[in-house]
């Protein structure tokens, strides 16, 4: 396993210029999640369309690792305008990755993060942002 | 397929022969011995990955986690439980010391009852005396009939009220197991929640927490060939979730605030502070091995040495043996007629045979057996049929130097 | 006479230079490595005379005890203090748990007070948090100046109504060591007493609980030399004699009626159940090492590291130190602008420098610092300069794959 | 070290057929003690004279093993008659013993007992009647 892997160029750029960084004025599900062992945070916020069934809008706050922030970002670019179905298969494909570590079709710029399969500790923080996501779509109850 | 006792023998440095011959080790029930591949594991893990779990980004710090959590999964498979209620304890006594306080003190009131046997270990009787002291709450005894069996005629009765059982699994004196299911049975039908006190049937029979629907099981490391400084508590994860935590310190908060604190998931929010990972390394050994002899062979082979060792022990005149006649475990208590047992395991050390002498932490059964104290032999997987001989001999011995009569 | 850190090193096997190169450990605060001396004593007690202590009359449980009872002896020695103060428990937080409960359960009540720092651990933060919930007392914080030092200008203050000063010794992230004496007096002065959380000061600079006249002290083995799984708390004998029990069980007991029990004397009364025997032979092999090297040697070579790394790091562009510019320990928390402390960690792993990423279990202090987490390097007997300067160049590494600027 | 040190037959007469052991009719002074480790007791009684100088009755009861047996008969034989502080002198010369495993002159049969130092599980055994004895003449006082 090689550095190089973990912080590739797209990676670093996500961590340092995150998309999708910051609150909704009018969010439908407001979720706070936390990896306790290394105290990083993220609130997630998403818009929902009228029936529940699409996400309109997402952004999200708090603080963490390259990796993590990076993961949050694609995760939003990916997931803005899916349905709540979509998003979560997407959630899944991401976990499924995470845990194989076989680079997965549809995740757009998350497949960067197939390398972070390598460095057991640091999955967590990959996945902080998606399990967030997966709550808070099960909150809604809309799927 | 006969068990080879001298086979798994090989695997403990401590058993090998010294110049002056074979030495008869049977404390297992006060601790065993340890096998080579426990003590390697332990070791490898100081040797080459030791470092503090959970929290730590390099290499070692993630590999000494990972097995830390494997030992988790794998002992809780072991006991057929959820590893999410697995809690690495000191031993069996910090187990049930964690659910008489963390469980105790906010579930217990003046007028609850809490149900215990007339056999039970200290461990499992202190704790709960002195939560019942600052509680309010009162201690009922489950008597023992002649052969040291549980008298479950009046179990309706004294369940009246009874919030908690404790409840030993099997003796650590008389050499019986607990119909634990019948009692099990009947104290989930009155509500209350019922604590085994599997300290000496983890170690010696197959045990399956699903099987016997026991809300808590507690065990010890050190008494089923692991190092000291390691036992388990597992709890249904429905019942530990709602409990409060039991120490507070590093590794089992959420969110620390100087008001207050918020608590980290199941198991982890009742481990405080660095565990004992290469204990936990070394359990995991344990089981290991142990699952290679075979748990159900263990108990046969238990069976097989018990009923042996009261039978020749009880041929001898002037020698009384206590416990069952009928099915046993290897655990076997004897006294020797008017020889203190201090007396008889000084003389039997001299012969190379290892007992305990003793209350072995059960004052209130001694009154009721009439002895202040017993002699305690006790064989484990490493034993055989040479050692009941040597240990017979020996306490012919002992009747020669204290001309006991017969 | 220079310390020499390469020959300690030599006696510490994970530390031996791999294929790759020598691998450099500076997280010491969080588990030291084990030097051969300590992991044979524990070696040698489960090959040679493993056995339950204190009950058995054979000749290993006979050796087993002695061994036990003079590590107790031994370790007291070492902190300066009587022996029947000295309780064996898992680590730090067992220890200040223990005191939380036995003594805080009986002794707070409504409107009473407990005093702490605001660069407590969570271990010496949180068991108070426990306890004062159900007793109705108060947490109260002493502050900290912008170094990091203690605040003591509102003392006298601050003491009102306090009935424990729960104190960290030593700074697990910013290096200081407190003033304990005085605050020892002030709160002796208003009957207060003083626990110490010495889990940084005993591994690192000779401690004497007489000349600091402390009423309690906690540290953990595994962070001076010994194996995980074995701590201690020490307690003023005339105060632990008047307290109730912590756990129940095996061992600590006088006499066991159904009734209620009476407690053995101090400090077995606060001993339930088999203890970690093999790990208190191998703090017994710690102190012994510790004590050929020197506590006095140690600190100042602390105090030297400590210096040099903080010196080096903060001359790095975008590197901040926390902590004071003046006397400090070994430990060394920092952080690189626009750098996780996980990604600093990661990269530093690679480059073969381990170090601790987080909040060390110092929640509050680091929301005092304005950072959710840090990076913390910490040195022992085994570390040099050479260990600083790869440590600084792996930090150089950092910057340049983050593009720090500067 | 052999057993017959431990085993004399002058100790296993005294443990079989122990001296003084019962309870008195009108003792000045009654002590119970405990060997918590093995559960062994002791209940000691003494008869001092008007002056509380002089033991001019002493018995013991309890139970324990050969070797607190034959020593709590030993010591018994011992002490009676003395004063309060030779009683405390023997006392002394007996922990000694224990502690340096040198026989001792002036304690009569307990002489015996020195082999008992070479067996460190059992000198509890050996010293808890005359510990007994110390705490029951401290407590009267009559130094
Ligand atoms: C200052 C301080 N207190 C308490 C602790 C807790 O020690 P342990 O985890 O061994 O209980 C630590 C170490 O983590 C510490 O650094
Ligand atoms: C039945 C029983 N319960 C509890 C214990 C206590 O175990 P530990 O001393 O390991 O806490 C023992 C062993 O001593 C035991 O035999």
């Amino acid at each position: 396993m090689s550095l190089d892997d973990l912080y590739q160029e797209l990676i670093l750029e996500h961590a340092r210029y995150p998309h999708h960084r910051g609150t909704l004025a009018d969010p439908t599900v407001t979720l706070d999640a936390q990896n306790p062992t290394c105290g990083d945070e993220i609130h997630l916020q998403l818009k929902l369309s009228g029936d529940e069934r699409k996400i309109e809008d997402i952004a999200f706050s708090g603080h963490g690792c390259s990796i993590s922030q990076a993961s949050a970002s694609m995760m939003t670019d990916l997931v803005l305008g899916l349905s709540v179905k979509e998003a979560l298969e997407k959630v899944q494909a991401f976990q499924d990755m995470m845990r194989t570590g076989e680079p997965r079709e549809g995740l757009g710029d998350a497949v960067a993060l197939a390398g972070v399969s390598r460095f057991p500790v640091r999955i967590k923080c990959a996945l902080l942002a998606w399990m967030a996501l997966k709550e808070a779509l099960e909150e809604t109850g809309a799927m | 397929m006969t068990f080879s006792a001298k086979r798994w023998r090989e695997d403990f440095p401590i058993l090998r022969p010294s110049a002056k011959g074979r030495w008869v080790y049977l404390d297992s029930a006060a601790t065993t011995q340890k096998p080579e591949a426990v003590l390697r594991a332990v070791d490898d893990y100081y040797r080459r990955y030791n470092a503090n779990v959970h929290r730590g980004v390099y290499r070692i710090a993630a590999e000494a986690t990972e097995r830390y959590e494997e030992a988790r999964q794998r002992v809780a498979r072991f006991i057929g439980g959820d590893p999410r209620g697995l809690i690495f304890t000191r031993n069996t006594s910090e187990a049930i010391n964690l659910v008489a306080y963390a469980w105790g003190l906010d579930n217990l009131k003046e007028g609850d009852a809490i149900l215990v046997t007339a056999a039970e270990h200290h461990s499992n009787l202190v704790p709960w005396q002195l939560v019942a002291k600052r509680t309010g709450a009162r201690l009922r005894v489950i008597p023992l009939d002649e052969e040291g069996h549980l008298d479950l005629s009046q179990l309706p009765e004294l369940l009246e009220g009874v919030k908690m059982v404790a409840l030993g699994h099997a003796s650590n004196v008389l050499g019986t197991v607990n119909p634990v299911e019948e009692v099990i049975r009947a104290a989930h039908e009155k509500g209350a929640l019922v604590l085994l006190d599997a300290a000496q049937s983890v170690p010696r029979m197959p045990v399956d927490v699903k099987a016997l629907d026991c809300d808590f099981l507690a065990f010890s490391g050190h008494k089923m060939l692991a190092p000291m400084g390691i036992g388990v508590l597992w709890g249904k994860p429905e019942i530990l979730e709602k409990m409060a935590p039991f120490l507070g310190g590093g590794e089992m908060i959420g969110r620390v605030e100087w008001e207050g604190s918020t608590w980290r998931e199941i198991p982890w929010k009742f481990e405080a502070g660095t565990p004992n990972v290469g204990g936990a390394i070394g359990l995991l050994a344990a089981v290991d091995y142990l699952e290679k002899v075979g748990m159900a062979a263990i108990a046969r082979r238990e069976e097989e040495l018990g009923q042996l060792m009261a039978r020749r022990l009880r041929e001898l005149p002037g020698v009384v043996v206590y416990g069952p006649r009928g099915q046993r475990t290897g655990i076997v208590a004897f006294n020797v007629e008017g020889v203190h047992p201090h007396d008889v395991s000084q003389i039997l050390d001299e012969e190379g045979v290892a007992i305990r002498a003793g209350h072995h932490c059960c004052q209130p059964l001694h009154r009721l057996l009439q002895a202040g104290s017993s002699c305690r032999a006790s064989v484990y997987l490493y034993n055989d049929e040479e050692d009941v001989d040597r240990l017979v001999a020996a306490v012919q011995k002992v009747r020669e130097v204290f001309r006991v009569p017969g």
